[in-house]
């Protein structure tokens, strides 16, 4: 569909909050709590905070929840009944107020689930999730997404894409059908835009390296011992890399309950020791410099070369997340600046 | 809540508690049929896990008991107990849960009398507590 | 199995319990549903995901050949928390089962050529698959010979069908255990695996060899088959990698770009020669 | 400040130690960890209010390990850390310098854990006024407060492991949560494998930690698992008298008894 651009303003998208409720939709968006930020459900535009540069975690949960229950079952003298999760059953959901590289974030994911298998459970969340994304006004020095194709104006994966125009306005971007589904019956909130150019509302972000040396970079580089033991010598080995990221989708499958449980799908890390240990105790990634070079590889050279989408999006959460400072953006320049 | 029959788990070493127990039951006293007892070499042995278990399977009320200090069969395992449950009560009532619902006691071998009175006043203090919902209600909680 | 419940695994029932060595077993497994298990067809090669309920799955390849029929089987270990519910497990109870996944051994390529399997421990399972895949098919295949080795006499799993291939006489079969592993009444070879290939030397000239083993034998019998004339797209063999999903989504058995369970299990030593040491 | 960058630069110029585990500048004028190898590399050092990080972390790790003999920049808290690693064998003494920067900026070298001890000793162990305010602030609320409060914060916890990670007394090469035959905590980052978590890892930092302050830090959804650390740090001192790295030879609090330890609560 053609693109449609309007303009709107905090009163109409307050309307629009009532609508989506009334339409029993959930809404995630970025909440403050504490003193951090992050997406959670709200019901009223005034719970919203958009003056952060980032949420603290990415808004994935929507459609690859922390854990999720694949299926359930039960056990009775030695007959197992399985119960399926029903697709359709699924909470509709409109994530509001992430930034456009959260948007682009979608489709690396839907590139791992939808990869040969389908997954019906994430393939269903990612149909039944709506996303109006809002435009970055600022951005800090971990944002790169301009390195990586985006931009802080940028539409992909977005349905509508915001951009605050001052004073409560914005300029809306209807981006795909699902958009235009989602103010339907709320035309009167959208006013035909007045021409203005969003460029001048947007933070800018430097590009940092080219995106296309990396892949090669990182094939060039992966038997440099050295390089990958000294990039990663104050790496602790945790998870909170993995679990902030937009695109990080591994996973572990766990029974809970007994002989009438759950199975569960849940979070998991490359970068865990325990990730690839073998039952044997044979450990194919031993090392914590081999398994931060499979977290790099696998977004930057596998995942392009397999999935023909990057594992990235530039949103430099993990850099800020990381209690020891890996700041990704820094490691990547490495990469494109190495001689191996 | 009259007709609420509080689930209760009782950890008892072998060779102190558990022997009075079986007193217990030997001299055909009565108590509180609410409890299921689960034998352990020694207090030593029974781990913190083991109760934060118990509540995740849907007990009420634990009830953990050994030999008296210096009648442990292995000299101090009751003794070491002792110290991990005056930190796990600590941390258990700094976390918001009721430790009046762990109880601790020293049942020799020769105290049946002891045990029927522990059972029966354990279940009576749970019994006022009432079901233990807000454990329970974790269980599934976080799931989607 | 459709695509829209990738997975739902399938209900199997035990049908028979095997005893092979210690602390290891074979299940033969038979669909719950008859239906399913007319429609359910596999290649030698592939894997499933075997799970008990309440526990867990875990991976393995299935170990009986698509030439028989209405089961399947799975060889393991008792060693980790499935595996060992796995074991615990009688004839008539119920146990998932997803797959089949992953490439198979390109078995038709082989037709006309002599075959050579090489397995050390509890690596015979995979091979079995292939191995009465081809003699069930004799007739295509030239010689057949079979070295197997584990580290004491034990630990040789499928006894009763070494012996029948042994008995065979379109099978050669050599059979070893680690200096120290042999008891008195044992009357095949004493050695590592790789020095009793060296010595048996079979004729690498139109010859296909299938590896399986630990790491270390793996590590140890390329070079030999190199020497005896092997060329690196005629040696394959089959990864083991932790995985949990086995359909490309987890993102532990990858061996660089390769995925383990889509691009694998089977590979042949050239390609493994392209690929990082991460298995 | 330049102090320790001479310092740094004579011991590895003078091979005294192979590597200077130090603070350098990060990310949005943060520090970070550096590893300094090359004296003509000692520049790198800084040292100021940004340097937070308990160090001590990296003396478990086997990479930096490798690195050799090692000199530790080492706040009070990473210095109690080496002590407590030394009463729990898992460091060995003579093996690592400790350089304990001075309020004036002055580096004292500290060779030998008795060296350490004694420096130590001079610093305050107990909680801050502060630390035991908030403390009493949540001791004073309700059970029901303080329930629903805890449930609110583990039911964000990830189970990203950072607090275990960043933590230089979390050193087990396998973890409990990692233990599954039985299971004892559940993998999944729901609201029961959360509480069993956190329960467990307070528990088995009881009578251990040494109130660093570094899980907090690298929580990345910001529960305060700082108070339960300083709430069995003040209970094991209330009850046993008991504070850890303060000592290389010291039992673990929770590895022995007093045969009068208190016993109200047991019927």
């Amino acid at each position: 569909m053609e693109m449609e651009i309007r303009s709107t303003d905090r009163e109409a998208l307050a309307k629009l909050f009532a609508q989506w409720r009334a339409e029993g939709k959930r809404i995630l968006a970025p909440k403050k709590s504490g003193d951090k930020i992050d997406f959670a459900p709200v019901t009223s535009l005034d719970e919203v905070s958009l003056d952060q540069v980032q949420t603290v975690q990415s808004p994935k949960t929507a459609v690859f929840p922390r854990v999720e229950e694949l299926f359930s079952f039960s056990s009775m003298d030695g007959r197992v009944e399985i119960r399926e999760r029903d697709p359709a059953a699924v909470p509709r959901t409109v994530i509001f107020g992430l930034r456009p590289c959260d948007a682009a974030a979608f489709s690396s994911l839907a590139a791992i689930f939808t990869w040969d298998y389908p997954d019906s459970l994430f393939s269903a969340r990612l149909a039944a999730t709506a996303v109006v994304g809002v435009s970055c006004s600022r951005a800090d020095e971990f944002c790169f997404c301009t390195s990586l194709g985006g931009g802080p104006g940028a539409t992909t994966g977005s349905d509508i894409l915001l951009t605050a125009a001052g004073g409560g306005a914005y300029l809306a971007e209807i981006v795909s059908e699902k958009g235009r589904q989602l103010v339907a019956g709320a035309g009167g909130l959208f006013q035909p835009a007045m021409a203005k150019n969003k460029e001048s509302f947007l933070a800018k972000v430097d590009v940092a390296f080219d995106r296309d040396k990396i892949g090669p970079a990182l094939a060039a580089l992966f038997e440099d011992t050295a390089f990958w033991a000294e990039q990663s010598l104050r790496c602790l080995g945790c998870g909170a890399c993995a679990y902030v990221c937009p695109t990080c989708a591994c996973f572990d499958i766990q029974d809970e309950g007994g002989v009438s449980g759950k199975r569960l799908r849940c979070w998991d890390s490359c970068g865990f020791g325990l990730f690839t240990l073998h039952t044997s105790g044979h450990n194919p990634r031993p090392l914590q410099s081999q398994r931060w070079r499979q977290r790099l590889m696998h977004k930057f050279a596998y995942m392009p070369e397999r999935q023909q989408v990057l594992g990235c999006v530039g949103c430099g959460r993990c850099s800020r997340a990381c209690p020891v400072d890996m700041n990704i953006l820094e490691h990547l320049r490495a990469v494109a600046e190495a001689k191996p | 809540m009259s007709d609420f029959q509080p689930k209760i788990v009782a950890f008892v070493c072998n060779w102190c508690t558990y022997a009075g127990a079986d007193l217990t039951g030997t001299s055909r006293m009565k108590y509180s049929p609410q409890v299921s007892i689960i034998r352990f070499p020694c207090t030593g042995r029974i781990d913190f896990m083991l109760l934060l278990k118990a509540f995740a399977n849907g007990a009420d009320g634990i009830i953990v008991s050994g030999c008296h200090p210096n009648d442990c069969h292995y000299s101090s395992g009751n003794f070491h107990a002792r110290r991990r449950w005056i930190v796990f009560r600590g941390l258990l009532d700094f976390l918001g849960i009721d430790v009046r619902r762990v109880q601790f006691s020293w049942v020799s071998a020769a105290e049946g009398a002891k045990w029927a009175q522990l059972v029966n006043a354990t279940a009576e203090q749970i019994r006022q507590l009432g079901p233990f919902r807000g454990y329970q209600r974790l269980r599934g909680a976080g799931v989607e | 199995m459709s695509a829209a419940d990738v997975f739902k695994p399938f209900l199997l029932k035990v049908d028979q319990v095997t005893d092979e060595a210690p602390d290891v077993k074979t299940l033969r497994l038979v669909f719950a549903d008859e239906r399913e298990g007319e429609d359910f067809t596999f290649r030698t090669g592939q894997f499933g995901e075997y799970s008990v309920f309440g526990e867990g799955e875990c991976t393995f390849c299935i170990a009986s050949p698509p030439t028989r029929r209405g089961y399947i089987e799975c060889t393991f270990r008792k060693a980790g928390r499935v595996t060992s519910a796995l074991a615990g497990l009688e004839p008539g109870e119920t146990i998932g089962f997803r797959g089949p996944y992953g490439n198979v051994f390109p078995i038709q390529e082989w037709e006309k050529k002599n075959l050579l399997f090489i397995a050390g421990g509890i690596a015979l399972p995979p091979m079995r698959s292939v191995i009465w895949n081809v003699l069930d098919l004799r007739d295509r295949y030239r010689d057949i010979t079979i070295i197997y080795g584990a580290r004491t006499v034990a630990d040789l799993v499928y006894k009763r069908e070494l012996a029948e291939w042994a008995g065979r006489p379109d099978v050669k079969v050599i059979t070893t255990v680690d200096p120290g592993g042999e008891t008195a009444d044992w009357q095949g070879k004493i050695g590592f695996v790789p020095t009793v290939l060296d010595k048996a030397a079979p004729a690498s000239r139109d010859t296909v060899a299938v590896v399986c083993g630990p790491p270390i034998m793996i590590k140890f019998t390329f070079p030999v088959l190199a020497r005896l004339g092997f060329a690196p797209e005629n040696v394959f063999t089959t990864l083991e990698n932790r995985m949990k999903c086995g359909v490309g989504k987890c993102g532990r058995c990858n061996v660089g770009k390769y995925f383990v369970c889509k691009d694998g299990p089977v590979f042949t030593f050239a390609q493994l020669k392209g690929m990082p040491q991460e298995y | 400040m330049e102090t320790l960058r001479n310092k740094a630069r004579e011991l590895l110029a003078s091979k005294t130690v192979r590597v200077v585990i130090g603070y350098g500048r990060g990310s949005a004028g943060g520090a970070r960890a550096v590893f300094i190898r090359d004296p003509r590399h000692a520049d790198g050092l800084i040292f100021d209010g940004t340097c937070l990080q308990n160090l001590a972390v990296y003396l478990m790790k086997p990479e930096v390990r490798q690195l050799g003999k090692a000199a530790l920049v080492a706040t009070p808290h990473a210095l109690r850390t080496i002590l407590q690693l030394a009463a729990e064998n898992q460091l060995p003494d003579h093996e690592l310098l400790a350089l304990a920067v001075t309020a004036a900026g002055d580096v004292v070298p500290l060779a030998t854990f008795s060296a350490i001890e004694a420096h130590v000793a001079a610093l305050n162990a107990d909680l801050s006024a502060d630390e035991k305010a908030e403390l009493r602030r949540y001791e004073a609320m309700g059970l029901e407060q303080r329930r629903t409060f805890w449930e609110e914060q583990f039911s964000r916890c990830l189970k990203c492991y950072a607090c275990r990670a960043a933590c230089p007394l979390c050193y087990c090469s396998r973890c409990t949560v990692e233990c599954n035959q039985p299971q004892w905590i559940p993998v999944p980052a729901h609201d029961l494998g959360n509480l069993e978590w956190n329960v467990m890892r307070a528990m088995h930092l009881a009578g251990r930690c040494v109130n660093c302050g570094d899980c907090s830090r690298a929580c990345p959804v910001g529960i305060p698992l700082y108070l339960l650390n300083q709430e069995l740090i003040a209970n094991v001192f209330a009850d046993f008298g008991f504070r850890s790295g303060l000592a290389a030879k010291s039992e673990n609090a929770m590895s022995t008894f007093k045969p009068n330890d208190p016993e109200d609560f047991i019927r």
